[in-house]
């Protein structure tokens, strides 16, 4: 068996994720939408692992600066999202009671 | 610094995680537990991050320290103090965020490509470009766009349609203009062409969202949240980041879904949405509401009267209930109502209120059970058994012409049908149209009573009259 | 970056499609519980890739032949599955009509 | 030879197809193109492994050409010749296939290593030993489990639990056996325990499944069917194909949910049905049903002219519907009753019959509209407006003692409440016990009416009653 490209597995993943993406999005009950657009927010900052590869670089040129500084911009804008997304559907989803 | 192999099947257990966050949504009882796996995976994402490229020196760590302090601390501090009726803005808000993120990280590989494995600077692989020119297009529109979405909702900017002349040319002259940017970039690799892409992108973002009514915004909202979602997958590609391209797909689906029952519960077509110009606030659309027929008005003391007696009370809340914030009264009202024998029941519409589930959230707020909150589809058959459909701050959702009238805008889309119960009162401000801007032939019905006033202030006048 | 085990993409593939099986199979309305019984028999056939691999081995060794003979009979079996299955569902489905 | 890359991509098509051919059975209207699919997904999957891996010699394609051919015609035949009762059979003997086949594709990869890419003759890789291990055990006792299963489905065996003495302990000592088995064959690769574990799994198939009742068989063979999808999953990792990884993650949940509904719909665990030792066939449980109490007996006119007059009647269908082969006439007495202007549906239990599904296909193969044909769920509240309530071979699906007598085996599972129906009539031979070995409490009722005889028999008669 010759080697296979990563991509073309990642394509697979991809292509999965997105069949459970459609199953389970439509498995949540309308009454926590919104709850579902605050931690679709938080999760969609994962991006945060580029922050973190980018704040990390080792300064061999000039241009790494601007990177290690970009990625700090991107860290705490993620970091905001991140927190802010958690806690605010963990408030919601909190106030969600049953009767008695 | 770990092996990549128990990396990857880490960031596969983080991708899994958030999973299963969505899928914990599924019902009110496993929520909870679902959003604290997001946590986790979240934690496990960052962490295996940093093990992998554990960064050498102090500078690196103080920036790391101080950014997910600085950032965690102003989203931890947003996340306790907004207002409940205010999630429609926070959402777009945040989603602002994410896109900007998007930018500085496609910007961060461009100019330091050694450390994402990409090349070397200014000799990037061409798929690593194309990804990255692409993630930076949608994040940079993602941005503009959220602002003025933000700006909409919040109430900073006008939300009535704002129309230029052949704006239509202009959008799509620009979106060429990107793709033939990308694919010079592509071929060159010239960082110019990045910020260009970049630059044309959030002006795009700004002229495509800026036409579209202030009542739009919230399918806006959700396609934003999809494309960036979409934007995430392509960096994943980029970081051959398993945890990126599965949360990117859910997020995708996430927001074109929830875009489509929008459209589909306001039988709109999704490009009428996105072509812009209809949905003002409903201040615009209340000249239309004017009618000379009579109506039957009643005053707190009627509906408490009306509805002490009745075995059965349906309760419609809608946007005016958001706007006046009468969740918490209403609850006092359901409280005392049940004390005195009567069932009482919430029907939610699937668009009742500005965004999806909003009603629910602002009732969750108020302490009514979840239990006693029902879906369109669940209760609707209930109201021709119900002696009273108690509509606060609703409209357009109750509106028959949906279902009589085929010339009507909201003709097709399912509404609750509140003329089935014995008698309909309505709480609104006076005879104004709602969202869609169409007259509602209920309020001149012989079973209606219309009690008009603010929607907190009417029923804490209600609260009274029972507390008698 | 150091190349990953193809091994664990597969492990991230299989992880994923676990969850499509999963949502698929509770989307399927019950009615329809005994096609979906004879489809993933006949599905599951697919396994005969690796009986097609078999039989098309080159003639090195002895033992050739005893994988050529298995793979043999392995493409019969299967075969036999993947159109007796297909087939079955097929005709099971056409029976399910509407109304008029 | 096509590059492996684009051999990965097109069995990722043949996944994904696969996928939609499940998703297709979430309706009757979208199924067939769902069937369609699979099939494209599977030519899909054998031509680009003849692709990938073209033999050169003529022998290969014309064995390959041979046995595709054998293979098919043999499946085609039993496909369009097998009676629609009969399907429960068919699974069992198709999959008693599919195991097989497993079992002779690990053997093959074991002859020609090179072929599968896992080393070469006698120096296979450890992990591909243990995947292939795995998959040779999973696939003989499939087989010999589904012989069994097929066996006691066709009454070729008497489908009453055979308990052997101290069974479990020769279950588990064999278990253990496989498990070392396994692991030795890990770490030397000797072919001869490749086969000790081929014959210990295939003894220990028929060991476990000789001691389940006949009526459980559903249950077992369903549990089969996940694991020969867990089996296909692991040769998939061994031969590097995300078709086969799919499908057999696909099948596996497939079988195991199944499994899950139907010992839910039944109220029993899962193990207790694995133990063994429950559920006879009907007749074995036949003497339980005996009484004194005095019934209400009917013949055919009787029923006709009940159901002539009656405004809407509910059929209720069972596993002795499914015995006499009576849903032909069942349509047509429908029918009858319909041009009388009588409104007709069927409620369809759960685990009615002996296979999930098995009326609904009965039904469909009798032209009845499914639209007409109705879940549990939905029709249950219906009883209490029917006049009529047509109970044909069912028995435990409508004992009301799953409901009250705590004690009952099938207390808690969900039965259909005929009893509110103006009149119920049960079409059965006797006044023998359902499949539970419970007595049915509503035969002697004052609102019951039993019509003894054949269901096909008494169904025929009541058609020609009608007809006068
Ligand atoms: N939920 C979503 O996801 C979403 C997304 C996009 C669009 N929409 C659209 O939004 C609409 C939602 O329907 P709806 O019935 O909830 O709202 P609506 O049709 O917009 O009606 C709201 C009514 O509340 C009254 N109101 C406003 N402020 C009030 C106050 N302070 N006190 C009392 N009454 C007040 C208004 O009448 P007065 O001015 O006379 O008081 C208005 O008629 C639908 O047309 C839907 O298509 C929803
Ligand atoms: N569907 C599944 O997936 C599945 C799987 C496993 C187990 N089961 C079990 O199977 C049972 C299914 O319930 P059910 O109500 O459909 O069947 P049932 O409870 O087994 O009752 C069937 C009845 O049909 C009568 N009958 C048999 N042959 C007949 C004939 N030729 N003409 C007329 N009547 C005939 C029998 O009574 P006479 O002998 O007096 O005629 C018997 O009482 C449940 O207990 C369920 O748990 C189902």
């Amino acid at each position: 068996m010759e080697a296979i490209d990563p991509f073309t597995f990642r394509l697979a993943i991809f292509v999965l994720a997105i069949f459970v993406g459609y199953f389970v999005v439509w498995s949540v009950t309308p009454a926590l939408h919104t709850p579902l657009m605050s931690v679709t927010n938080a999760i969609s900052s994962v991006i945060v692992v580029g922050a973190l590869l980018a704040v990390g670089v080792h300064l061999a040129h000039d241009a790494s600066w601007v990177s290690k500084l970009f990625g700090f911009i991107a860290l705490v804008f993620a970091s905001v999202n991140i927190f802010g997304g958690f806690l605010v559907t963990q408030r919601m989803l909190a106030m969600y009671k049953k009767k008695g | 610094m770990i092996d990549a192999n128990i990396a990857a099947l880490l960031y596969l257990v983080s991708g899994v995680l958030f999973i299963l966050a969505l899928r914990g949504l599924s019902h009110p009882s496993s929520a909870r537990q679902g959003n604290l796996f997001g946590m986790i995976g979240m934690g496990i994402a960052v962490v295996t991050t940093l093990a992998v490229a554990a960064p050498s020196d102090w500078l690196s760590w103080l920036l790391i320290i101080g950014g997910l302090g600085l950032g965690g601390g102003i989203g931890a501090y947003m996340a306790r103090t907004v207002k409940m009726t205010d999630m429609p803005q926070l959402v777009a808000a945040f989603h602002s965020l994410v896109g900007l993120a998007a930018v500085f990280v496609a910007a961060a590989a461009l100019y330091a490509p050694e450390a994402f494995g990409i090349g070397s600077l200014g000799h990037i692989h061409a798929q690593a470009l194309v990804e990255m020119s692409i993630g930076t297009a949608i994040g940079a529109f993602t941005f503009t766009g959220s602002v003025i979405a933000f700006a909409k909702l919040n109430g900073n900017m006008s939300g009535k349609p704002i129309i230029l002349p052949s704006r239509h040319l202009i959008h799509i002259a620009m979106g060429v203009a990107i793709v033939l940017l990308v694919i010079a970039f592509a071929m060159t690799g010239h960082a110019w062409m990045f910020w260009a892409i970049t630059v044309l992108a959030l002006i795009l973002g700004g002229l495509m969202i800026i036409p579209i009514g202030g009542a739009d915004m919230p399918v806006v909202v959700s396609m934003l949240n999809s494309y960036s979602g979409w934007a995430a997958a392509g960096i994943g590609f980029t970081l051959g980041n398993t945890a990126l391209i599965i949360t990117g797909a859910l997020v995708g689906s996430s927001g074109a879904i929830l875009s489509y029952i929008m459209c589909k519960a306001m039988n709109r077509s999704f490009i009428s949405v996105i072509l812009g110009g209809f949905g003002g606030d409903s201040s615009a659309a209340a000249a239309a509401g004017e009618d000379d027929r009579p109506v039957k008005q009643g005053a707190a003391d009627d509906a408490a009267f009306l509805m002490k007696n009745a075995g059965k009370v349906i309760i419609v809340p809608g946007y005016g209930m958001a706007v006046a914030q009468a969740q918490h009264a209403l609850r006092e009202m359901a409280d005392l109502l049940k004390k005195e024998g009567v069932t009482v029941k919430y029907a939610i519409h699937p668009v009742a209120g500005r965004m999806p589930g909003h009603m629910n959230v602002l009732l969750a707020e108020a302490n009514v059970p979840y239990d006693e909150v029902f879906e369109l589809e669940d209760i609707n058959s209930e109201f021709a058994q119900s002696d009273v459909a108690f509509v606060i701050g609703a409209n357009d959702v109750t509106n028959p012409a949906a279902k009589t009238d085929k010339t009507s805008p909201i003709y097709g889309m399912p509404v609750l049908n509140v003329e089935d119960a014995g008698t309909v009162l309505f709480i609104k401000r006076g005879m104004a149209a709602g969202y869609a801007g169409v007259q509602n032939e209920l309020f001149y019905r012989d079973n209606t009573m219309m009690l008009f006033g603010d929607a907190k202030k009417m029923t804490e006048d209600i609260v009274k009259a029972l507390g008698h």
